[in-house]
């Protein structure tokens, strides 16, 4: 497989560790109330979609960059790749 | 100064050394290295007068160089200053970035073609690089025999490839593998 | 229609004229008691055990394709015991002594074969480590042998002892460990289960259920409503998508898993061989290919095909491990979707819906446990309870703190 | 001999080899299979089942029957095909599955004994008694199966990977590939041509017609001439495409020099990984057969084979022939022999109407119904019109009509497309992206068809990429039109086969439509058809088509089975792609390797690093006594280790402290500057994962260690928090675990070591206590970090300085110490040392354990958020009772096993009553016994009690006391002195 790193251009994925769903981004608030079912559910539940899946590939041999990156899991067309930092900051999460 | 005597990354006092047909493969022990990262809210600096290079490229201006490692991310190269706290002349330069030493977190190892050919061709048994896409000024990092490295293209016949320091042994032994049978299909 | 090397010689002699379908066609009812959804090597155990075992009848099986194209179409046919944990190890033990008697129960040569595996080590933390295994399987009454580099040498001369990377230290081996002809797994508990009444339907796909008040009622299917009392679901590889249709997000992600054969070859390696120092496993099946697998391929995947990487990093180890095998050929390659769970185990358990069982999450191993896997859902659909050594199989002992993680990896589906 | 005129063999030349010890001679341009049937060799092998005698059937790569060893000792090949060999001087090949010779193989009598092993035979009996099937059953079935032999000793050769990019691939060198990439080449993309013959041309190196008048292989001398000439096109001969990967990815095997005699010093193929934006897949077609009864003798062949071995290699297996078949294409091969002066005995065409092409007898609207000749074809019978006859011949070519090579462009699970005109398979629309079909493979089956489909695709292709190209001027050629009738086979009772390599017949196919295995899979599996070593490429149709019969359905209807890599058979060392010995993996060596290696240390692996074991000295002739010295030194004197294999990573940032707070289960962001601090992580499922220490060298810069087993984990997952958890954070990392050498001293003499190498630097207690650190200088000024951080127990420091001085610095620390008895040490002596303190490693923390459970659950700080916090709060994790103890054996001479489970005295030993395991063990020279750490259920409240350590896998048993998990100074005072 190929990722289009957003810095890079294609890039083999051979270069790339794969991580899962990018939702690992959305940690939740360890000061909620129901902080404990919410880590369950982060830590362990997966949508696990047949379709277009929005995932975390850390380039591991090339610029360390985490990417989050949309592809078709069942025909593993790559429908665009971001930088994780750039998503995670859209969210516009503080978290001092 | 110490009265310790260094070794080079190969384990010798000398720098390593092989020629297979136009290949030249020369370690370069006095390649002095520091990582370069903004801080956030600083500007990128310009460091010896370098204008720090886009994802992907290498630049090189009088004696130093710099390529981009990742986002807001630098390795800046200094020829023949390993000896020195490069480093420190860095962070002089380089206000408000953080900088770390890495001279000799890595092995340097130059590969020159003196008949100016045969570089793609053993590049291309060692890397996945397009190397259409990968004239002089490129710089990536990628995997290497599983070792990850930093390739350079310094010029049209010449290339650098970065690796691990501790690995430096593995490193060589497959340049010198790949060139060795260039050479060999060549005769 | 009984089999026995009688009826092929009778057979022979008036010229195979007499055999009849090894299961038959039928139409689905609108009812059964049971539906299970699956006709892969576990959804036929599971039908076959509920009807001979559990002698409840009225059941279907719906299967999206042929029989047996579920993972025990597409894998590497090893069967063994040889676990670490108190959640796993009696449970692989359990299925282990079903198949030792499984084709005289099914009537059906499944080719079982105790040939022994052997998982090689390579540091002495490795060894501490098959040692703490090792002794887990003799505390569950499975066996077990610890080899020292010289009893392996013995055993398995062709391994590289001279100048490998990584050398060769010893390795645990499971006498009674080995494998079976996968297909005929299938086919044996196909046969079994429709001889006993239950109904296999093939190209009939589970399009949705019918739940009513928090109740399963029956399964949307491609030919029609099927009402049911009872649904287990045995889909592993397609879970995540079988059980969002009943609002289910699971802890599995979907892999793909790749698996290998070469060229026959007259007989080479013994029985099964694990590398310490890398993916890879091998064995030799009775057509003489040599049948070998390593990692998964590492990311979410529906498409049932690797990539090229896997295949030369599982080829490189596998060289590393045995040099003699260079010249052998690859002759097929091929991917599997397999059920990656977030520890590494499966799940056997009911859901929040009445009536709606789930059975998956077999990460690389599910062929092994073909047996137990089918004979404890059968007991969990029939009895309401778990199976004695399935126990620990739940669903919420990920929220409750009491995974079965062998591999110590944590919830990285793709590290287990 | 049957060697014709013409052919494109070099004739001046003659090359000498061997077939089953018989010597012959060949030229070059010879296949082994052209060489044999020049040589009059029609049997070559033995089938699969019935070890039925066999010659060659095609004359290419889809051959089922002529499988040969090939080469001798190491370099032994089996099921190598004769008809993809290139003929060298002194090739040695010899028969495989039969005994004692090919001519008489006893196992033949499985043939007499067929009625008995029809498909799946084995499936219903072998069961009784139970025993028996390890034992006799299946070493039997073992023994009959299988095809060659491996020699059984590792592959001499060597081997090459690399890696092509280009704008477009061609596969197939033959009229379409060679119009593709004629296409590409003129218009200056970045283009490949591979090819898997050793001449390009393809087919049209096996027909006569001409192209623009003159012989093909001028045109193709030509068009040779012009690729060389231009470096956008790279032509790789020997090189087959063998599978298409996402995304544009094809793996490629160069078979570098496999048609030499000896690789000499170059390697002998290499696996090309080809990145190209575009392919065109001009891969040609297959010839099937027709299935009649008996049509697996030698010297029955495919009719365009039988074609291509007259005009190519100017070879012929009889000097008369008779041709079977339901199409056009036949005749041509009876044109072209009779023109060679080879007598036609017939023509048997299938169908009602036919024309010749040629002077010879036209039999229209026949079947060959039977054979005979036991090692090669004497003779057929042919029925037509209500009459049969018997026609002498020692050769039949049969075409049953022509399959494209849908292979490649069914890979990714595609499924092609059943064509009714063509009788044949079309490549479908859902396999892999960017991959266009030409040529035959497309199904246009004339030369001028050919030309202009694989120019058209080639542009087609440049085009969507933007690359302007026009379409070449092709040679004038011939556009014969390709009729074919839908007859797979001749009805009748006895065997015919389809699958020849695997002995599937047509009653195979009934039977297993009868047993109700009619899905196309089921077929497949049961019967075994396709699974030989050619994959069924000359069988997987015909038995669709049967199947399709039986059940009254189409053959759309009916499916193929999936179509999977590689597109024919990969040897695995090239897979492997080289050096799978000791450069297996990268070695990292530490900066004191060759220091370490003078001294005469033994090494050990510890992940890719090698690691000294133990240092050794004269006298010592165990282990042991090396280790239990080692140990000594460090509690009595000063020892020396290398630790550089630490992961070490540089955090810097206004908000590194904080950084390290999120990441760490206990505080770091309160650590002063000057100081170290101990620190556990958690993963985010709550449990421990890593350790190690974490010095503050600046307000706004820190440098923290990992375990050397989980350096690249962590700085993975220090890097996810830095650019996916926490981006708002000023942070920056690197590792820096390679740029310093880090050796730790150690021992109650370290202080005055060190102070002979620090200059006036102050080592006192107060001026910098246990767990302070600082840059300073050492040995003169050369750049240096101080730690005092302990992993003995006893009074210790780890110096850090640039990895070039590591084995300098240690050549000093000896010199300058031996007063003090210095003493290097190895990772055996640090475990002991660390065994005595309780330290868990990487046995107790193997990522199923707890904090609490290794005595460290009061350092996950309840009064901030970490990574793993909230999870390390379940039920299961905060209630495992499991603690780390110490334990010693009862008896003092008594040992310790790591891997033994933990069980109360008295207690009966199973699962339900296990209590722990032992994690670590050795011989502690300090307490003067073997010792043990372990997990014992309660470990914390049950010390001075005697356990049962079990080990039933070697059959032994151990009575333990459990202890505090610390032998050494458990008040920790030796560390602060």
């Amino acid at each position: 497989m190929l990722i289009p790193h957003p810095l890079l251009g294609l890039r083999d994925a051979q270069e790339f560790t794969y991580l899962g769903d990018a939702r690992l981004i959305d940690r939740p608030d360890p000061t909620a109330p129901d902080a404990e079912a919410a880590f369950c559910d982060y830590v362990f539940l997966r949508d696990n979609q047949a379709g277009a899946h929005r995932e975390l590939w850390f380039h591991e041999q090339g610029d360390r960059s985490w990417l989050v990156v949309t592809r078709d899991t069942v025909t593993h067309e790559v429908l665009c790749a971001e930088l994780a930092r750039d998503v995670a900051l859209s969210r516009a999460r503080c978290s001092k | 100064m110490t009265d310790l005597r260094p070794i080079t990354a190969l384990g010798t006092v000398t720098p390593g050394y092989a020629s297979f047909g136009a290949l030249d493969l020369r370690e370069n022990a006095g390649l002095a290295l520091a990582s370069l990262a903004l801080r956030r809210g600083t500007l990128e600096p310009t460091p010896f007068g370098l204008t720090l290079p886009e994802p992907g490229r290498w630049v090189a201006w009088q004696g130093v160089a710099a390529l981009c490692t990742g986002p807001d991310q630098w390795m800046i190269e200094a020829e023949g200053r390993a000896e020195l706290d490069f480093s420190a002349e860095l962070k002089q330069v380089a206000p408000g970035c953080s900088v770390t030493e890495q001279t000799d977190g890595w092995v340097a190892i130059e590969i020159v073609s003196r008949a100016g050919t045969g570089l793609e061709a053993l590049l291309s048994k060692l890397v996945n690089i397009d190397l259409a896409n990968f004239g002089p000024g490129g710089a990536t990092r990628t995997g290497l025999e599983h070792m990850s490295c930093f390739v350079i293209r310094r010029g049209d016949v010449h290339a650098a490839v970065l690796g691990a320091r501790s690995s430096a042994g593995s490193l060589w032994h497959a340049l010198e593998t790949a060139a060795k049978r260039l050479e060999e299909k060549v005769a | 229609m009984r089999f026995s090397g009688f009826r092929v010689f009778a057979e022979a002699i008036k010229g195979h004229t007499g055999w009849r379908s090894l299961w038959r066609n039928p139409d689905p009812k609108p009812a059964y008691d049971y539906v299970i959804v699956g006709g892969g090597g576990h959804g036929l155990s599971t039908a076959y055990y509920l009807a001979r075992t559990f002698r409840q009848s009225r059941i279907a099986v719906l299967e999206k394709g042929w029989l047996g194209s579920g993972n025990v179409g597409r894998n590497t046919t090893i069967i063994r015991s040889n676990y670490l944990l108190a959640g796993n190890e009696p449970f692989y033990e359990f299925s282990m002594k079903l198949w030792e008697g499984l084709e005289q129960e099914l009537n059906f040569n499944a080719m079982v074969s105790q040939r022994g595996i052997i998982n090689l080590f390579h540091t002495d933390a490795q060894r501490d480590a098959f040692r703490r295994r090792g002794n887990a399987m003799m505390l569950a009454g499975a066996d077990g042998r610890l080899l020292s580099r010289e009893e392996l040498r013995a055993m398995v001369p062709f391994l590289n002892y001279n100048n490998a990377r990584f050398p060769v230290k010893g390795g645990l081996m499971q006498p009674r460990a080995g494998t079976a002809r996968h297909d005929g797994v299938a086919w044996g508990y196909a046969r079994g289960a429709d001889s006993h009444g239950v109904d296999l339907i093939q190209n009939c796909e589970v399009k949705g259920f019918r739940v009513d008040r928090e109740k399963v009622r029956g399964v949307e299917t491609s030919r029609g409503y099927i009402a049911a009392e009872k649904v287990g679901v045995a889909v592993a590889g397609s879970s995540g998508r079988v059980m969002a249709m009943a609002g289910m997000r699971l802890p599995i992600e979907t892999h793909v898993l790749q698996a290998f054969v070469t060229e026959g070859l007259k007989p080479t390696i013994p029985g099964v061989i694990t590398f310490g120092a890398g993916h890879f496993y091998i064995s030799q099946s009775d057509k003489g290919g040599l049948v070998f697998g390593g990692d998964i391929d590492g990311y979410n995947s529906y498409a049932q095909r690797g990539n090229l990487p896997v295949v030369e990093g599982v080829a490189e180890n596998g060289i590393a491990m045995m040099p003699m095998i260079g010249r052998a050929r690859l002759l097929r390659m091929w991917g599997g979707l397999v059920d990656m769970s977030m520890d590494g185990s499966p799940i056997i358990d009911r859901t929040h819906i009445d009536g709606l069982y789930f059975n998956g999450g077999w990460c690389y191993g599910g062929f092994k446990a073909t047996p137990a896997s089918g004979y404890a859902f059968a007991h969990l659909l029939a009895t309401g309870s778990p199976h004695e050594t399935a126990r620990a199989y739940r669903f919420d002992r990920f929220a409750r703190g009491y995974v079965i993680d062998e591999r110590g990896a944590g919830a990285q589906p793709n590290l287990h | 001999m049957t060697r014709l005129a013409g052919g494109l063999i070099n004739r001046s030349q003659s090359l000498n080899f061997t077939f089953d010890g018989r010597r012959y001679q060949g030229h070059p341009g010879d296949t082994l299979a052209s060489a044999l049937l020049a040589n009059g060799v029609r049997l070559v092998g033995r089938s699969f089942k019935y070890h039925r005698p066999r010659g060659v059937l095609s004359a290419g790569s889809e051959e089922p029957n002529a499988l040969v060893e090939l080469r001798t000792g190491a370099r032994q090949e089996p099921n190598t095909r004769a008809t993809v060999v290139e003929l060298f001087e002194g090739l040695e090949a010899r028969s495989q599955n039969r005994w004692p010779s090919l001519g008489f193989d006893a196992l033949a009598i499985n043939d007499l004994l067929s009625p008995f092993f029809t498909a799946g035979f084995y499936y219903k009996t072998f069961m009784w008694p139970k025993g028996l099937w390890e034992k006799l059953y299946e070493p039997a079935i073992r023994k009959a199966a299988g095809l060659g032999r491996l020699s059984m000793e590792a592959d001499p050769d060597t081997y090459d990977k690399g890696f092509l990019h280009c704008d477009l691939l061609v596969i197939g060198g033959g009229a379409a590939g060679l119009a593709a990439a004629l296409t590409a080449a003129r218009s200056g993309a970045r283009a490949i041509l591979a090819d898997e013959d050793f001449r390009l041309g393809g087919r049209l190196l096996c027909e006569l017609e001409t192209l623009d008048g003159a012989p093909a292989t001028d045109w193709i001398a030509a068009l040779e001439t012009e690729f060389d000439s231009l470096p956008n096109l790279r032509v790789m001969r020997r090189t087959t495409v063998f599978g298409i990967y996402d995304h544009g990815i094809y793996g490629a095997v160069e078979r570098v020099s496999d048609h030499l005699a000896q690789p000499g010093a170059r390697v002998r193929q290499t696996l090309w990984r080809i990145t190209a934006k575009r392919a065109v897949l001009a891969a040609g077609a297959t010839e099937r057969p027709i299935a009649f009864a008996d049509n697996d003798r030698p010297g029955i062949m495919l009719a365009g084979a039988m074609r291509a071995y007259a005009n190519r290699w100017a070879a012929c297996p009889s000097e008369t022939v008779a041709v079977f078949t339901n199409n056009d294409d036949g005749h041509r091969t009876a044109r072209d022999l009779a023109s060679k002066g080879v007598h036609i005995a017939a023509v048997i065409d299938a169908r009602p109407k036919a024309t010749a092409l040629a002077d010879y007898r036209v039999i229209t609207g026949g079947m060959v119904t039977a054979s005979r000749g036991r090692l090669g074809l004497k003779s057929i019978e042919v029925h037509a019109n209500g009459r049969s006859e018997w026609i002498e011949c020692g050769a039949l070519g049969v075409s049953g009509g022509w399959n494209p090579n849908v292979h490649l462009a069914s890979h990714n699970c595609g499924r092609p497309i059943w064509n009714d005109v063509l009788q044949a398979f079309l490549p479908g629309e859902d396999g892999p992206s960017g991959v266009l079909p030409a040529g035959a493979a497309a199904g246009h089956f004339s030369t001028a068809k050919t030309l202009r489909s694989g120019a058209a695709a080639a542009l087609r292709a440049l085009n969507v990429l933007g690359i302007a190209a026009a379409l070449p001027s092709l040679p004038r050629s011939e556009e014969s039109r390709y009729g074919v009738a839908p007859i797979f086979h001749v009805p009748g009772r006895k065997r015919a086969w389809v699958d020849f390599q695997n002995d599937v017949t047509m009653k195979d196919i009934k039977l297993a439509h009868a047993e109700n295995m009619r899905a196309v899979e089921h077929l497949k599996r049961y019967t075994t058809l396709g699974m030989a070593t050619d994959q069924g490429k000359t069988a997987n149709v015909t038995g669709l088509a049967v199947m399709a019969e039986l059940t009254g359905k189409t053959i759309p209807e009916t499916g193929t089975t999936i179509f999977r890599p590689p597109y024919t058979p990969v040897a695995l060392s090239v897979l492997g792609g080289g050096d799978a010995g000791p450069h297996f993996r990268p070695r990292r060596l530490t900066p004191t390797h060759h220091w370490a290696k003078a001294q005469g240390a033994v090494f050990v692996e510890a992940g890719q690093w090698m690691r000294a074991q133990y240092y050794p000295r004269p006298g010592e002739t165990h282990w042991r006594q090396s280790v239990d010295r080692e140990a000594r030194a460090v509690r009595s004197a000063v020892g020396l280790c290398d630790v550089t294999t630490l992961g070490k990573v540089d955090v810097q940032g206004a908000d590194a402290g904080e950084f390290l707070n999120r990441l760490y289960s206990n505080v770091m962001a309160t650590l002063k500057v000057g100081r170290v601090r101990y620190g556990l992580m958690l993963r985010e499922d709550g449990f421990a994962y890593d350790d190690g220490t974490c010095a503050r060298l600046a307000k706004d810069h820190y440098v923290v260690t990992t375990t050397t087993a989980n350096a690249g984990l962590v700085y993975r997952n220090m890097e996810f928090a830095r650019q996916c958890l926490w981006p708002d954070l000023d942070v920056q990392i690197f590792s820096t675990t390679e740029a310093w050498a880090q050796i730790a001293v150690a021992g109650p003499k370290s202080r005055a070591l060190l102070a002979r190498i620090v200059g006036g630097f102050d080592l006192s207690n107060e001026a910098f206590p246990f767990m302070a650190c600082a840059e300073l200088t050492v040995c003169g000024g050369l750049r240096a970090r101080l730690f005092r951080i302990s992993f003995s127990g006893e009074l210790a420091y780890e110096v850090a300085v640039p990895a070039r001085y590591g084995h300098a610095l240690m050549e000093r620390l000896v010199e300058v110490g031996a007063d003090l008895g210095v003493t290097p040490y190895g990772v055996e002596a640090l475990s002991v040392l660390r065994i005595d303190k309780g330290h868990a490693a990487g046995p107790e923390l193997n990522g199923q354990t707890t904090a609490a459970m290794v005595g460290l659950g009061s350092m996950v700080s309840q009064k901030k958020d970490s990574v793993g916090a909230v999870m390390s709060r379940r039920e299961g994790l905060a209630g495992d009772r499991r603690r780390l103890v110490g334990l010693r054996p009862v008896d003092p001479a008594g040992k310790v096993v790591s891997g033994s489970h933990l069980f109360a005295e008295d207690a009966p030993q199973s699962f339900d009553t296990d209590q722990g395991w032992v994690t670590s063990a050795c011989y502690s020279p300090h307490v003067g016994s073997m010792i043990g750490l372990g997990f014992l259920e309660n470990g914390d409240e049950r010390l001075g009690e005697v356990i049962v350590a079990a080990n039933p896998l070697e059959g032994e048993s151990a009575r333990l006391r459990v202890v505090p998990a610390c032998f050494v100074d458990p008040e920790g005072e030796r560390l602060r002195d």
